[in-house]
């Protein structure tokens, strides 16, 4: 295995793990300061999947401009979803329980309603202008859609860590995170704040759905597709860790890359491997926010 | 007080054995094949929310045990031959209770959510293991052909070998729930922090109530194989733990029978829905959420509130 | 006299705050005492350590002549230690007479049997009875525990903590919340709990005439220290005490 | 509570708007009990079946049914559930009295069904589901078969590497296939055809992604590094077009020779891929718009489209099939009642079907219960006459219809106890 190879490889893995990433930011991103495990952000996914394909082909959009419109239309959904259904669950005893049975219900219903709209035919889209081709050095084939992807995803984290840590909206969702009630005394408009920060994440899911697209089919079903693996990512990396599910799918990406270079028989088993291992000796992910760990 | 609720119970056993033992009388194996799977699915229901219900335990890995059952049966049939099929029961429920021993030690250590999560991720695991390891479980192919030998093969007779399992199994639950054993995991549910001030240890009667349910989930699977006469990986798939969950809410997570109900009501609707419109998941999905949101007691919750409310409206004209 | 219990310099730190620092006391069989202190003196972090929710950095604890220090709550709890709470904590979805019954069966070393039904268990049953007797909840028996008042749910928080038969009783603020009528009738109670049930009591306490009323000893902690130990009248007498703390309310 | 009362009756109602859905039975009908998933990723397939059964019923209806009877289709969303299948097709046999079980996308869901048919001497026809086990393995009298199965497609594909060696030698190969029962049956049978050929072969790489993965690209840079000469997949729908996608602009179809013989010439991979799909990739598919260009395919087609505003993929051409065989096989026993003396008719039944090519007419081999169909494979070129597809397939190999089915042999070593016992 020569080194241009590894490179590959490496970035192989990248543009997985970025695009896992993507979908279980916003996962764990609702996990960390709502508590809501969200089950059917992979329906928002899909949504914005669809939404992009609709911008894109029937407006004769421009490709970003339907990322964003994905992202939008994904994020109002999800503001929606929690503004009328979520919010009147909060604080019932078995609140975890009602909420995946209310998130499960919403997969039920969005992917019927994307069925009515959209139909069960598979829709595609193609990549944006500029990004078609590939960057060539030597032996190196790096395609340039892959790389904006991974640049995207940094993108994201990037913004993200300046949102949440240094701006005051961000700190007082983290702070909503760790006491509900507390800043509901101090004058934080707590249920608004909770409705924002679903609308981003769901907002989050809309705009990968987008990105992904090009690289996939759009289809029923493809939040459900994607809620597992995301749903690992965000457990290893430690519920509600925002850094842990970045490093939680770099790692799964890359072990799945070198897996499939090395083992290719084997490979499917590995990420699990990771995940079983991860589980035995850390329960609560490599990465647990300190609050957790106590529970 | 209580013999006039023993009366009742004793009265509502009766009546429950009575209606499931006159269905083969419509001669109607598709209504048979609905009891039956009612029964079998009422058992995994009532056994499941022993875990949630009672002791607070939400498990979103239930398939991996009711897969367990099905697949003990399917794999001893398929490698040892039909006559295996009651020994392929007595495996699955036995493996199911070394596995459940053994992941609870494992997913029992975190509480809340992330037991909730922890539970998925292990039942995914098994599913993809299944799904994937062709060669062994015939992954997505299924096992099909599991009729057992003898007597039981007719599905009459096999329909009242479930019955007697299945009534003598939510027996069992039933006076497990009276118990003081019962008594102490309702306690871990409402405040675990304090049963450690009983002198009791939280983990270890979570395990012990995970085992039991999950060996009941694994006799509901094992049973179902010869209902359908095959098995798939669909049975472990996170569905699966979905739909018992479900009728667990459905049914009423406080009320024993509750989710029993809650089995009856989803495999009926399941059916009517699927029979008449291929928008089955929007009208479940719809369901599913009129229950959450507006009446989170479930069916006999609600209408064990309400029967509770006539009275003492009833009680309070009189007072007047 | 052996002593019941026996702490001897007790540590307990969070991150750089000492909560509790160097505390050594025993409590003599059969005394009811009082442990005393501002909001935030380290009593509840004290009692906490002694029934093994919280294990001390250093020092150890001595319970019946052994060593306890470390071991789990349960484990402690099997030895003969009771507690109530400061924040009533009882099983609330369940009736009266099952919060304090589940205590009398975990005593008797029944909560493992799957089968036979509660009413089966007739001794445990008759002595949760007697217990909801002496502390005057014997007509609410068949209600939910939520459905208390205040009040009484403090009490059947104590019930249940007697089903367990403890030799050593550990009280969080019996009174907290209550009012004055109420805290003087609690006060009656619990010195006749302590009699008719031979117990060791300890408990901790902001209501000075309940203090100063029923404790043979008190023991006043500050800022994690043990700052004076001694009978309602030395205690009364002692500037320390009252400089720091019990100040004009004297 | 009055908001509590409202949805009550919401859903009261909306519950009684579902009932009353059920027909007013007619005296003289063949019913017949479809099951296809139509939700999810295979959806699809299932929607474009039931289209193309109604199709076919409204065509034979139209002309009178067949010795006075007509032709019923009850359809249900098997929501490919094995499980679920099985009670449905109970209800179809013992409450709804279908005369005929029918339909089936997942291999899986056809093999718990075919165990019903069983059972209840109920005859079902598959129209759709590949797994050679059907017909051979887990063959009993009452299942048939009117698409081609894996082994079929496989051998074809063998024969058509056989030909590209002749032409242009190559060596070394490697297979991609989804991780579960289809994907591996799909690679044990290519390459027990490819030794039946006597091709030389050399195996550089397998590789397995799970079902419905997202991502290929560690898989395509591995393959690259293989360097196969031939590339076989075996992926199927959204998977076969992330894998065309993401395969675009690392090279990988000018490096080798991208091959899918059973999957992956749907139309659902050029109408998703459009101009992203190389051009001459080697594919194929249980059915093309475009091949064989007679009339009645053009017409089946163009019928298809009129009916449901789109084209359809492979699978509705599987059921309309299997509606005239059902109707060929009433025709000749003239009642729909007698499942033995049908199953006699059925047994060898010639069917002129819109994938025959001219000369050719499609029939059921009398001992596995396969029909029996000339397989064509064809290379990606340009051809916009199907949007939203830029590519279809052309530069067509034709492969005869008896060399691609299973040999005796195979049949003796996997045939079930009911093939082997009719063998002798």
């Amino acid at each position: 295995m020569d080194s241009s190879f590894l490179l590959v490889q490496f970035v192989s893995g990248l543009t997985m793990a970025t695009l896992l990433f993507l979908v279980a930011s916003g996962l764990t991103l609702i996990f960390g300061v709502g508590g809501v495990f969200n089950f059917a952000h992979g329906s928002f996914y899909m949504l914005g999947a669809y939404l992009a394909y609709t911008v894109v082909s029937l407006a004769h959009g421009n490709f970003w401009v339907a990322v964003l419109a994905a992202g939008l239309g994904a994020g109002v959904a999800g503001m929606i979803a929690e503004a009328a259904f979520l919010r009147r669950i909060y604080g019932r005893s078995e609140e975890g329980g009602f909420q995946i049975l209310l998130t499960y219900s919403l997969i039920l219903i969005i992917d019927d309603l994307v069925k009515l709209v959209w139909g069960t035919e598979y829709k595609s889209l193609s990549r944006p202008a500029g990004f078609t081709g590939s960057l060539v050095i030597g032996d190196v084939t790096l395609p340039s859609y892959n790389l904006a992807i991974v640049g995207v995803g940094l993108l994201v984290v990037v913004v993200a860590w300046w949102v949440l840590s240094r701006t005051r909206p961000g700190r007082i969702a983290r702070a909503t995170a760790l006491d509900r009630e507390t800043m509901g005394v101090l004058g934080v408009n707590v249920p608004l704040t909770m409705t924002l920060v679903f609308g981003i994440a769901t907002a989050l899911g809309g705009i990968t759905g987008a990105l992904a697209a090009p690289l996939r089919s759009v289809t029923p079903g493809a939040g459900i597709e994607v809620i597992i693996d995301s749903l690992i990512v965000v457990v290893l990396g430690g519920m509600g860790n925002f850094w842990g599910a970045w490093l939680a799918a770099l790692l799964l990406g890359e072990v799945n890359a070198i897996a499939v270079a090395t083992v290719p028989e084997w490979a499917s088993l590995f990420s699990y491997l990771v995940m079983v291992v991860t589980l035995i000796f850390k329960p609560e992910g490599l990465f647990a926010p300190r609050q957790v760990r106590k529970v | 007080m209580e013999a006039a609720s023993d009366k009742k119970a004793l009265l509502f056993w009766g009546l429950f054995l009575v209606v499931f033992a006159l269905v083969p009388i419509s001669r109607n194996d598709y209504y048979l094949a609905m009891a039956n799977r009612i029964l079998v699915w009422g058992m995994f229901a009532v056994a499941f929310n022993m875990l949630f219900g009672v002791t607070g335990m939400l498990s979103f890995g239930q398939a991996l045990f009711f897969g367990l059952g099905g697949y003990g049966v399917g794999l001893m049939v398929k490698y040892l031959g039909q006559a295996w099929f009651l020994a392929g029961l007595g495996a699955g429920v036995a493996a199911a209770a070394v596995v459940a021993y053994l992941l609870g030690y494992l997913v029992i250590r975190v509480s809340g959510v992330f037991f909730t999560i922890l539970t998925l991720a292990f039942g995914q695991l098994a599913w993809q293991i299944t799904f994937r390891w062709y060669r062994v479980t015939g992954g997505d192919d299924g096992i099909q052909g599991l009729v057992p030998t003898g007597i039981l093969g007719d599905h009459i007779v096999y329909y009242y070998f479930c019955l007697i399992l299945v009534a003598c199994s939510v027996w069992f639950l039933k006076r497990l729930s009276a118990s003081p054993q019962g008594l102490i995991l309702r306690c871990v549910r409402q405040n675990p922090a304090r049963v450690r001030f009983l002198g009791r240890r939280v983990r270890r009667n979570q395990r012990r109530i995970y085992v039991i349910s999950s060996v009941f989930a694994a006799l509901a699977g094992g049973l179902m194989a010869g209902v359908d006469n095959s098995i798939h990986t669909n049975m472990l798939n996170w569905t699966t733990s979905g739909e018992v969950i479900l009728m667990s809410v459905l049914g009423g997570i406080h009320q024993f029978f509750g989710p029993f109900i809650g089995a009856a009501v989803i495999k009926v609707i399941e059916d009517v829905v699927g029979a008449r419109t291929e928008y089955w998941s929007l009208i479940i999905g719809l369901v599913m959420m009129t229950m959450v949101l507006l009446f989170p007691r479930g069916l006999v919750g609600e209408w064990v509130s309400f029967k509770a409310r006539m009275r003492s409206g009833g009680a309070r004209k009189e007072g007047v | 006299m052996q002593p019941i219990l026996e702490l001897s310099g007790v540590v307990k730190a969070f991150g750089g705050l000492v909560v509790t620092d160097e505390v050594s006391f025993k409590v003599l069989p059969g005394e009811i005492s009082a442990i005393i202190g501002p909001n935030g003196a380290g009593k509840t972090t004290l009692f906490n350590q002694i029934t093994g929710a919280l294990k001390p950095d250093r020092g150890s604890i001595t319970f019946q002549g052994t060593d306890i220090t470390g071991l789990d709550t349960q484990e402690i709890v099997a030895r003969g230690m009771g507690r109530a709470f400061q924040i009533t904590s009882i099983f609330p979805e369940e009736t009266v007479l099952d919060n304090v019954r589940v205590a009398c069966l975990s005593r008797a070393g029944h909560t493992r049997q799957p089968l036979k039904g509660l009413g089966a268990y007739k001794s445990s049953t008759e002595k949760a009875m007697a217990l909801l007797t002496s502390l005057g909840l014997a007509d609410q028996a068949h209600r939910l525990a939520f459905e208390l008042a205040h009040g009484d749910q403090k009490l059947l928080d104590i019930g249940v903590a007697l089903g367990l038969e403890p030799k050593l009783l550990l009280l969080d603020e019996p009174t907290a919340g209550m009012s004055p009528e109420e805290r003087h009738l609690t006060r009656t109670l619990v010195q006749k709990l302590w009699k008719e049930f031979n117990l060791t009591l300890i408990f901790i306490e902001h209501d000075m005439d309940t203090v100063f009323g029923i404790a043979q000893v008190v023991r006043v902690l500050q800022q994690g220290r043990l700052l004076a130990e001694g009978t309602p009248d030395e205690i009364r007498a002692n500037p320390e005490v009252v400089k720091a703390y019990l100040g004009e309310e004297l | 509570m009055r908001g509590k009362a409202w949805a009550l009756v919401a859903l009261a109602l909306a519950m009684a708007m579902l009932v009353p859905a059920v027909a007013g039975a007619e005296d003289k009908v063949v019913k017949i009990g479809a099951l296809y998933p139509m939700t999810g990723r295979a959806g699809l397939y299932g929607l474009d079946s039931v289209a193309a059964a109604e199709m076919a019923i409204a065509e034979i209806n139209g002309k009178g049914g067949v010795k006075g009877y007509k032709l019923e289709l009850i359809s249900t969303d098997s929501q490919a559930k094995p499980d679920y299948s099985v009670q449905v097709a109970k209800r179809y046999i013992t409450s709804d009295n279908v005369h005929f079980l029918f339909g089936v996308v997942s291999s899986g869901v056809g093999l718990a069904l075919t165990e019903v048919s069983k059972q209840y001497k109920k005859i079902f026809i598959g129209t759709d589901h590949a797994s050679t086990q059907l017909t051979v393995d887990k063959l009993q009298p009452y299942y048939f078969r009117v698409s081609n199965n894996t082994f079929q497609s496989m051998a074809a594909g063998a024969l058509d590497l056989k030909e590209r060696q002749k032409a242009k030698p190559w060596q070394t190969i490697a297979y991609i296939g989804p991780d579960y029962a289809y994907g591996h049956d799909q690679w044990n049978e290519l390459k027990y055809n490819l030794d039946r050929f006597g091709v030389k072969y050399k195996v550089v790489g397998e590789y397995w992604p799970k079902l419905a993965a997202p991502d290929y690209t560690a898989f395509i840079t591995s393959i690259i590094k293989d360097k196969p000469d031939i590339l076989i997949s075996g992926l199927w729908g959204g998977d076969t077009v992330a894998f065309i996608k993401q395969a675009l602009p690392y090279g990988l179809f000018q490096k080798t020779l991208f091959c899918s013989p059973d999957a992956g010439g749907n139309y659902e991979v050029m109408s998703a891929t459009g101009d992203e799909l190389a051009l001459g990739l080697v594919l194929s598919a249980r059915h093309h718009n475009n091949w064989p260009g007679t009339e009645a395919n053009k017409k089946f087609v163009s019928d298809f489209f009129k009916k449901t505003g789109r084209y359809p993929s492979y699978s509705a051409e599987g059921a309309y099939a299997g509606v005239y065989a059902i109707a060929q096989a009433v025709e000749k026993v003239g009642n729909p009642d007698d499942a033995e003396a049908l199953v006699k008719a059925f047994e060898g039944m010639k069917l002129k079907l819109p994938e025959d090519p001219d000369g050719f007419t499609s029939y059921i081999d009398p001992l596995t219960h396969q029909i029996v169909q000339v397989q064509a494979i064809g290379e990606t070129v340009a051809n916009k006459d199907f949007p939203p597809a830029t590519r279809m397939l052309g530069n067509w190999k034709i492969y005869k219809a008896q060399e691609i089915l299973p040999p005796p042999e195979y049949l003796k070593e996997h045939g079930s106890d009911y093939l082997k016992g009719r063998m002798k």
